[in-house]
């Protein structure tokens, strides 16, 4: 693959495990590990197939979910006995006080972000100004992960071949750019509506990625679990100003 | 000169009126919310109390008469601001110069910090498990977070805080003006379904139509 | 239509007083002398007439009620700004800012930001052979840089370069007025005296004793 698509992740295995509790609803305090070790490691899979740059946080983190799996499915007694072999504390109850914590600044950013939303109209002098009329991203890669995983499955073609028929990334940017040029808008069924084959479809994604990264676009879902959407980004002013 | 020879002298001191009009002009100029010290200090007067006191009048003075600015209280201080109604004018004058919303990402990154400052790059990435370089560096490029010192342990790393513009652009008075961490925590399953069910549901609803 | 009629409509035409006030927290508000044109573009009207109308209205109403503010009519355009009796307290207010000092490593940071840029992050560190993240966000405060885009490469990192204020600071001209830098065998701390250019001189300082 000549163009490479670098992202900057600034989610993790944390975000991705909370992603996946949320969106099956699950107790954060009681996860079942070998469900959600599934999950997982098929949402890492769809990472691999995007060959999106995953940093090596996910793949401990993976490790670790196997870990406390393997760990799980030893009989109790012999879970005593491993327990006070290894003394350290137990993995999932570490694992699950971290994805509370973590919740809990996910929560608070989300204040902060009400907060913004509230104070956005008052001007300072001296201030740094935000551009609050401004839409922005606000969908996470792992709920564009979890569509782009919807579309995979419709999709008849499951061939991973790597050899045939070329997708170049270029033509796919050309595409949706195209698409949102007549409404501004589009959304995501309507850009994947003529993909038939698996890999067109992974690259028409990682076009799409490419898009917002460059600023060109973005991704908004105007409530959860509604059709998501893809703008056209008023070409904002050189950052230089 | 009679009452005139006090205007002789080095200088007579300020009245009231003048003090005021000193604090107008500085709570105007200035670029940083100004703590009622700072405004003491730069008026030349060491009577807070009077200070406050005026402070409190140019506020309710520039509501009365419908003032294109106002006086905000913020981030520890106080500063004049333009009012919301024009925020729309204000925009179109800044147009070109308009800085990028955060993220949602980058918001987590943020409250991070802010609850747990100072800390270091590697305590936040603890927390949220990825590494957070560019996230940083965006929320110090747009003076929310600074650098506040170094962590006395092996190889001194910097440790990040939150700004006064922070403060601002979130329109809080101080760091307390946030709810306490552990209030965002997530309600035990258990308690959420034995909450008690709460009164407003089909009875107050009828009336409430529109 | 009569005035009723309009009322019930989405928008009324704004009023000469709403314009007014549109004005005035536009001039509060702006870091640059505004000319009409650019106030008739933001307060939303095509009326340029009426616009300098209201901004000479203005001008003498700030002087009749003895406003700690005025008008001031510089650089092609308005723009309010402090009275000039006010001069020493608005100094003592600014004072840390202009008697800033920086470090030397920011210094050393600072020269190569000027010379080199626009640039990276991880350029300046390979030219200092260290971290500058502290020195950098110690920079972006002072606004002596600022970041003026980013580079087409991985990860598209952030690029500075030097401010406007920057060369107000060190009485510059322009980029072009720094000695060439193969004139520096050392690097120079007199940067450092040359320091800020306060706006007014010591002509106001003698009288301010407290």
């Amino acid at each position: 693959m000549a163009y490479e698509v670098h992202l900057e992740m600034f989610e993790g295995p944390l975000d991705l495990l909370l992603f996946l509790i949320k969106k099956d609803d699950l107790d954060i305090t009681n996860i079942p590990i070998a469900r959600i070790t599934g999950e997982y490691l098929s949402y890492l899979e769809i990472m691999k197939d995007l060959n999106l740059e995953t940093a090596g946080d996910f793949l401990v983190m993976a490790a670790t979910l196997m870990a406390i799996k393997a760990r799980s499915l030893l009989p109790s007694q012999d879970e005593e006995v491993a327990a006070s072999e290894e003394e350290g504390p137990d993995p999932r109850a570490e694992l699950m006080a971290r994805l509370m914590e973590y919740q809990k600044f996910k929560e608070a950013a989300k204040f902060l972000e009400a907060s913004a939303e509230k104070s956005k109209d008052v001007f300072y002098r001296g201030a740094p100004r935000f551009d609050d009329s401004q839409k922005t991203l606000n969908i996470g890669i792992f709920d564009l992960l979890e569509s782009l995983r919807e579309i995979l499955d419709r999709c008849p073609d499951k061939s991973r071949e790597i050899a045939g028929e070329e997708f170049p990334i270029e033509e796919k940017i050309a595409k949706i750019l195209a698409l949102i040029d007549k409404n501004r808008r589009a959304t995501l069924q309507e850009i994947f509506a003529d993909e038939t084959k698996r890999r067109g479809i992974l690259s028409c994604f990682l076009a799409l990625l490419e898009l917002v990264k460059l600023q060109k676009v973005f991704i908004r879902q105007d409530e959860p679990f509604s059709a998501v959407s893809i703008y056209k980004r008023e070409e904002v002013a050189d950052v230089a100003r | 000169m009679s009452p005139a020879e006090e205007k002789t002298e080095e200088k007579q001191a300020p009245t009231r009126e003048d003090i005021k009009k000193v604090l107008e002009c500085l709570l105007f100029i200035t670029e940083q919310p100004l703590p009622t010290a700072k405004l003491c200090q730069c008026a030349g007067t060491k009577d807070a109390e009077l200070v406050a006191e005026l402070v409190g009048e140019i506020k309710i003075e520039l509501e009365r008469k419908n003032s294109a600015v106002m006086l905000a209280e913020v981030a520890g201080g106080f500063q004049m601001a333009t009012r919301p109604e024009f925020a729309a004018h204000v925009r179109k004058l800044f147009a070109d110069r308009m800085t990028m919303k955060l993220s949602r990402a980058a918001h987590e990154t943020l409250s991070i910090i802010a609850y747990k400052q100072p800390l270091t790059r590697a305590e936040i990435e603890e927390i949220r498990g990825v590494d957070v370089i560019a996230a940083l560096e965006t929320l110090l490029e747009k003076r929310l977070v600074k650098v506040v010192g170094r962590k006395e342990t092996v190889g001194r790393p910097l440790m990040y805080g939150t700004t006064v513009d922070f403060l601002r652009r979130f329109g809080l008075k101080g760091l307390e003006d946030m709810p306490p961490l552990e209030s965002f925590a997530a309600a035990e399953p258990a308690v959420a379904a034995s909450a008690p069910p709460v009164p407003q549901e089909a009875s107050a609803q009828p009336q409430e139509q529109n």
